[in-house]
């Protein structure tokens, strides 16, 4: 509905006095908006279609009084303005779209009359238990309540009564008493899930949302119909009763699953972290994002997240770690194993490494099946940032054949893995037994438990960086909650072990090391991390056209003509 | 008993009035004053002059030293600013000290009478009464009691000049 | 063992006036040059009552309510002489009050 | 600013005297010297402490001795130097009485070292279920000590007599309202 | 007793005497600081000190209780409590001078002691013999003089201290005092001029002051005090402001000053300052009984003799002389209570204040006074 208008598009409105030039089809809520005017509304939603039915978005409309038989609009003689003919009953905004000449009133007495009787009729039934909703604080209804109801209650009689604690799916819980019936959650499920499963059953007051029998809302966007709730009808079952929002700090972050980069909003408070939102980006990913990224936050305060930095398994302190690696590393025959999860500024830090070492960097390329909406059968979130840092020039393999038999041969003692698990990356047990491994990373896993050395690393929650999408989009994501005790920011640490080798120093700090990174990285000229947009920035692609990626569509990428199953 | 009590306190004054001269430190030479001068009290007090001694503690120990002590403490002069006398300095007023001393001693000693300083004689029990000095000041030296009651007088109004803050003299220059 | 004569009081009356003579020539603190005037002064005092004492009489002793008296004003008037001068000169080292020298 | 010029009465004879006016005094503190005790000897007796008092802040019960709190946290978020502490929990479905309420505190913490009893949980409190009560001296020999828990706070709120449940109303809605 | 007591080398006597009377001053002003407590606390409508109390004595039926909320107790624990406490001593100040300010405050008090009369006894002769250490010629020159030396310890501590408040307590501490010393001696002056009327035996003994006020007849019982008001109010007011008492406490005024020249002290160097100010009280107190309150005479016109030939105690010299002790400290006292009560009631004077009080309001009031006694003891001479 966004398509890109032609300057000729434009038409141009009054809303309360003022003229707006709005690309025409643009409805009044919009067109409010950018006049800062808001016109509250609750089933209307800019991703989904409108219907029109919680009437909370009513306004007066007019247009302009024409001369009949001149065909011109009528001038006030007084004034020598437009005279408006004002229609007699209020329209509503959301299915209202720009005309010429097109006038709304948007804080006339009938107006405010028209929000009061909403807001009175949805309080009808409605059960007043924010203090246990957990939509409380982000609710529509309690804010429209607030600023547009009557202050007020007439009702004398019992409320309806309806199921408190419905589980829609795995992942929802319905609480049918705070519904309003708005439908945005069935549009959602219809239109951008493709997973029809919700509907409105019974009728007038009775009316009760609810799953088509036999089913139940289990998609892998389910959490996006919470998101879209306007009240706390639909709440998350893994975020119920967890904290207000209103304790909750956001912080932006991408989602790292998959190469479609999803833009996200990290809620912490005190450094935990309780939940992943969506954040709108028109480019990449609406307003949605998928279940499976929002859980993404579990791996902070996993059971099995590395703690400390060690030596043969036995627990040591950073330094100590640091120097063991820079001696293994010093002592020659080494292979570096970079990331396709790391950062743009890891990414080349692990390249200076490389370089420093004068080996060439492998990486382990993950394919899954995409679902054409927000996850692409790429599940590494960055390896266009490992091409344009030049950390590897070619698309990666699956599996690290050519490393393995580099070690068969006994070319390399010493692999340097950068939160890579290498066992899952096809080296055998013979080939571990044969070599010295330093493993980076967050998490224990079969690599860790073998390497000599382990220094634990920073999940993405924890850092800032960039990555790069699959759509050569360079995006930021920041720290949202300081790391564990006595883990070590990646970068820091992989300046150190640069420094250890013999590279050049480079400073582990961000906006400093974007200096050198866009000085050294053609595709990266001119940016910095500090002015980097948050909706991203596109890079140019032009160097890497050819090379044939493992892409699926989705929401707003269709791969280009090279087939996504010839590689592999 | 006396006798014994005569040296120690002269010692006691001496040693104090020596450490007065010698301490670069203004508050420690205004304390050993005062014990110089408890010392001198306690010589009058063999002496038989009890009032004298008091007076003389009254005066100069309640208010003369206290005043120095006051004045030093305000003007606050450090000890450490002051530098090591000068070997010249001291050698001079060492000689002329000693000249003084001797010219003095011999003096003095020349005018004591052949029965002041005899064993087994039965001085006069001057000074222990008050009547005496009473009947002294107000007959034979009625003259000097007005001309120093006079003096204090002027001394009294010199002290309210001198310190005087002349605030509007000194902001007009 | 001394015996208290006349000759001793005097003796020591005489070191005391010595002692603070050699202090006034040697200290360069006007405010203990003060004091060693007064400590001549009481040495000149013990000197009177001893003569008094063993003189019999009573004139050194009225003598020395003169002198107290005297020493009292003369404190009086020489410390605020003393302080007028430090408010002028900011010091109070005779070497340093050496205007009229240039 | 105006400024506004008292005019002070000129003092009489006796008042300038000062004299007069100092035996006045004394006869003043010799009558309060034979005049009874104002105080209260501390431990033994006790204040009687006036309505609207506020003391420790405590949680409370309603009469059915079920706990009113929901969790929903205002009195953490209006808390001036942030002292209270709640960890939500849910009230688990088995409980007949109170399961309606779905939502109670399952750790509720209150540092009294930060505490300034400024009575802002109370008044924000949509449930009526944390009260500045009467208890006023709190003391302990650690830092830990100074932390009221959930369980110690319901111990030093006690049950309030108040008729309202609100919840019981719900709950009593649910069963034989305008069910569908 | 008595002749074993004559018996004693004169040095032991005196010394004796002299820890006898150290002994008695000790814990009066122990006693009197406690008595302020108690007396502030009553001023002010609570109870004041009542809590310590050993544990042995608990069990004690009517008295333990009694004293227990008299603060008896707090008493020993003050003491026991100054005595344990760390001593500390700041690193800044001068440190043989602050260490010997708080044993320069003790000695002009336990010093005058010697020449202050407390009691007297009828000798076999009949006349009254005080009792005291040393009864010289010039008893209140003497405490004038010793007593003037109090302002060293002040001064002192206020310059050791090395700080600003302690400086500047010592600074006003010592202005103060000499300037109310000119005023207190003066308003003394009358007294001794009547005393030593022309004809008489000329003495400033204490004794003598005493004696004089239990003569018989109608002007000859006349305490001081009604005699001459207005020497005995100077007197007084004086006493206040050389004690450093409120309203006079412009050394410690502790609203504006802290704890003025003891800002810096603590534990027992303290509490020889606060046992130093009692001491003086005391002093001052007792010189103030034996000037214008009578000494030892239990009543005006009244004089000890009389209450000897009443109750047969005139060949019981040591009854005699203990009655006469209880009623010279009785006064003692009860003017220490007026102190307090003084000091409860009068809020501070402002600095300047006190010294245009001492030398504009309290000195041309007691030189008026000397010169109108002077003319009225003129007047009177020929008659006699």
């Amino acid at each position: 509905m966004s398509s890109s208008p032609k300057p000729a598009d434009l038409v141009t409105v009054n809303i309360d006095g003022r003229d707006i030039s709005v690309p025409k089809g643009t409805n009044v809520i919009e067109a409010a908006k950018q006049l800062g005017i808001e016109i509250p509304h609750y089933c209307y939603h800019p991703k989904l279609t409108v219907v029109g039915n919680c009437r909370m978005c009513l306004i007066e409309m007019g247009l302009p009084l024409m001369d009949p038989a001149t065909k011109q609009p009528v001038l006030a003689a007084a004034t020598g303005k437009l005279k408006v003919n004002w229609m007699p009953r209020p329209q509503i905004g959301c299915a209202t779209n720009a005309m010429p000449g097109l006038h709304i009133r948007t804080s006339t007495p009938m107006v405010k009359e028209c929000r009061e009787g909403v807001t009175e009729m949805l309080l009808i039934n409605h059960p007043l238990d924010c203090p246990i909703c957990d939509q409380a604080g982000e609710c529509k209804l309690q804010e429209h309540s607030t600023e547009y109801g009557r202050g007020y209650s007439r009702f004398v009689e019992h409320k309806n009564v309806k199921p408190k604690r419905t589980s829609l799916g795995p992942r929802v819980t319905l609480d049918d008493e705070r519904c309003i019936l708005c439908s945005r959650c069935i549009r959602f499920s219809k239109e951008v899930a493709h997973d029809d499963v919700l509907g409105f059953i019974d009728r007038g007051s009775y009316s009760t949302l609810t799953c088509y029998p036999g089913k139940k809302l289990e998609n892998n966007y389910s959490l996006c119909t919470v998101d879209i709730c306007p009240v706390g009808a639909l709440t998350s079952t893994d975020f119920r009763f967890k904290m207000r929002v209103w304790f909750l700090k956001q912080t932006p972050s991408i989602d790292t699953e998959s190469s479609v980069g999803a833009n996200t909003e990290v809620w912490s408070r005190e450094g935990v972290i309780y939940r992943l939102t969506p954040r709108r980006n028109d480019e990449v990913n609406d307003t949605w994002m998928s279940d499976s990224g929002r859980m993404l936050y579990q791996q902070v305060k996993s059971a099995d997240r590395l703690a400390s930095p060690a030596i043969n398994g036995a627990a040591t302190d950073f330094e100590t770690a640091l120097k063991a690696a820079g001696n293994l590393l010093r002592a020659g025959s080494v292979a570096v194993v970079g990331s396709g999860r790391s950062s743009v500024e890891e990414q080349f830090l692990t390249k200076k490494l490389a370089d420093a070492l004068k080996v060439s960097a492998s990486l382990v390329s993950r394919v899954g099946e995409g679902d054409k909406i927000l996850i692409s059968s790429d599940c590494n979130p960055n390896v266009r940032g490992a091409l344009v840092t030049g950390l590897i020039a070619a698309l990666p393999s699956q599996k690290l054949e050519s490393l393995a038999a580099d070690i068969d041969a006994g070319k390399v003692k010493t692999i340097l893995s950068v939160g890579e698990d290498l066992v899952a990356a096809g080296l055998t047990a013979a080939q571990f037994a044969k070599v010295s491994v330093i493993y980076l990373g967050t998490h224990a896993n079969a690599t860790s438990a073998a390497a000599r050395v382990v220094i634990p690393t920073l999940t993405v929650f924890e850092k800032s960086g960039t990555m790069v999408n699959q759509q050569f989009r360079l995006q930021k994501f920041s720290k949202a909650v300081p790391g564990p005790a006595g883990v070590t920011d990646d970068l820091v640490t992989l300046s150190n072990l640069l420094a250890a080798v013999g590279g050049a120093t480079i400073s582990s700090d961000l906006n400093t090391l974007w200096t050198t990174l866009s000085a050294e990285s053609k595709a990266l000229a001119g940016l910095s991390y500090a002015t980097l947009p948050a909706t991203g920035k596109i890079l140019d692609a032009s160097a890497w056209s050819a090379l044939p990626f493992v892409e699926g569509e989705t929401l707003h990428f269709k791969p280009a003509a090279v087939p996504a199953a010839a590689s592999s | 008993m006396v006798d014994k009590l005569f040296i120690i306190l002269s010692v006691v004054t001496l040693v104090s009035a020596a450490l007065v001269v010698v301490n670069k430190n203004a508050v420690n030479a205004a304390m050993f004053f005062m014990l110089s001068l408890v010392g001198t009290a306690g010589l009058f007090v063999l002496l038989n002059a009890y009032l004298l001694a008091f007076v003389l503690i009254l005066v100069y120990a309640g208010a003369v030293v206290s005043l120095f002590l006051f004045i030093i403490m305000l003007l606050d002069t450090r000890p450490e600013a002051q530098k090591s006398f000068k070997k010249m300095t001291v050698a001079a007023s060492l000689l002329g000290g000693l000249l003084l001393f001797t010219g003095v001693l011999s003096l003095m000693t020349h005018f004591v009478p052949a029965t002041a300083g005899a064993k087994g004689h039965v001085l006069p029990p001057v000074g222990a009464s008050l009547k005496g000095y009473a009947e002294q000041l107000f007959t034979t030296y009625l003259l000097p009691v007005q001309v120093v009651g006079f003096l204090l007088l002027i001394a009294m109004l010199g002290v309210i000049v001198l310190s005087k803050r002349f605030e509007n003299k000194e902001a007009a220059s | 063992m001394i015996h208290a004569g006349l000759e001793q009081y005097i003796f020591v009356s005489a070191l005391m006036f010595a002692l603070g003579f050699f202090g006034v020539l040697l200290r360069k603190n006007t405010l203990v040059i003060y004091m060693c005037l007064e400590l001549m002064l009481v040495a000149s005092t013990l000197a009177l009552v001893a003569f008094s004492r063993f003189n019999g009489t009573m004139d050194g002793n009225v003598f020395v309510f003169f002198i107290l008296t005297i020493a009292a004003a003369e404190v009086a008037v020489g410390l605020a002489i003393i302080v007028a001068l430090f408010r002028q000169r900011h010091t109070v080292q005779v070497e340093e009050l050496n205007h009229l020298k240039n | 600013m105006a400024t506004v010029t008292v005019s002070r009465k000129p003092l009489s004879l006796s008042e300038r005297a000062y004299l007069p006016q100092i035996l006045a005094g004394m006869r003043i503190t010799l009558k309060h010297l034979f005049s009874p005790n104002v105080t209260l000897s501390y431990p033994e007796q006790r204040p009687a402490i006036p309505p609207g008092y506020r003391g420790v802040p405590t949680l409370v019960m309603d009469p059915h001795g079920r706990e009113k709190c929901v969790s929903c946290q205002l009195c953490e978020f209006v808390c001036p130097p942030k002292a209270i502490r709640i960890t939500p929990g849910a009230v688990p479905a088995d409980q007949p009485d109170r399961a309606h309420v779905e939502k109670a505190p399952a750790a509720f913490d209150i540092d009294m070292l930060r505490c300034i009893y400024c009575g802002l949980c109370q008044e924000v409190c949509p449930e009526e279920a944390i009260f500045l009560q009467n208890q006023f001296s709190m003391s302990g020999y650690s830092r830990d000590e100074m932390v009221n828990h959930k369980d110690r706070l319901y111990e030093l709120g006690g049950t309030l007599p108040d008729q309202h449940f609100k919840w019981d109303k719900k709950k009593a809605a649910e069963e034989h309202g305008n069910q569908h | 007793m008595i002749a074993l007591w004559s018996n004693l080398h004169p040095a032991l006597q005196m010394l004796l005497k002299g820890l006898a009377v150290i002994l008695v001053i000790f814990p009066i002003a122990g006693a009197s600081s406690l008595a302020e407590r108690k007396v502030s606390a009553w001023i002010q409508g609570r109870p004041g000190p009542n809590r310590a109390i050993p544990i042995w004595f608990a069990w004690v039926p009517v008295i333990g209780p009694m004293l227990q909320k008299l603060g008896v107790f707090h008493l020993m624990s003050d003491g026991v409590k100054m005595l344990f406490k760390e001593d500390a001593l700041p690193g800044h100040v001068n440190k043989p001078y602050f260490i010997l300010a708080p044993i320069l405050a003790m000695i002009p008090a336990f010093t005058t002691v010697t020449v202050v009369p407390f009691g007297a006894y009828l000798d076999a002769a009949g006349r009254t013999i005080p009792l005291m250490l040393a009864n010289v010629d010039v008893g209140i020159l003497a405490v004038f003089a010793v007593g003037s030396l109090g302002v060293y310890s002040l001064i002192i501590a206020g310059w050791a201290s090395n700080s600003k408040y302690p400086f500047l307590g010592g600074v006003r501490a010592s202005a103060q005092l000499i300037s109310y010393e000119l005023s207190m001696t003066l308003s003394v002056l009358p007294v001794f001029l009547w005393v030593n009327a022309p004809g008489t035996a000329g003495s400033l003994s204490l004794a003598r002051v005493v004696e004089f006020q239990s003569q018989p007849g109608f002007w000859g019982g006349t305490w001081f005090i009604f005699l001459m008001p207005v020497s005995a109010f100077v007197f007084l007011v004086s006493l206040y402001a050389e004690t450093n008492r409120q309203p006079f406490d412009m050394a410690e005024c502790d609203a504006d000053l802290v704890g003025g020249f003891h800002t810096e002290y603590g534990a027992f160097k303290w509490s020889l300052f606060f046992v130093a100010e009692y001491s003086h009280m005391v002093v001052g107190s007792a010189v103030f009984t034996l000037l214008f309150l009578g000494g030892w005479n239990p009543l005006p016109w009244v004089p000890l003799s009389d209450v000897a030939v009443w109750l047969h105690l005139a060949d019981a010299p040591i009854l005699l002389g203990l009655l006469s002790i209880a009623i010279f400290l009785g006064k003692v006292l009860c003017s220490i209570f007026v102190f307090m009560w003084v000091r409860w009631t009068i809020p501070r004077f402002r600095y300047d204040q006190v010294m245009k009080l001492g030398w504009q309001r309290l000195l041309p009031l007691a030189i008026a006074n000397l010169i109108v006694y002077a003319l009225i003891i003129a007047w009177l001479q020929p008659k006699n």
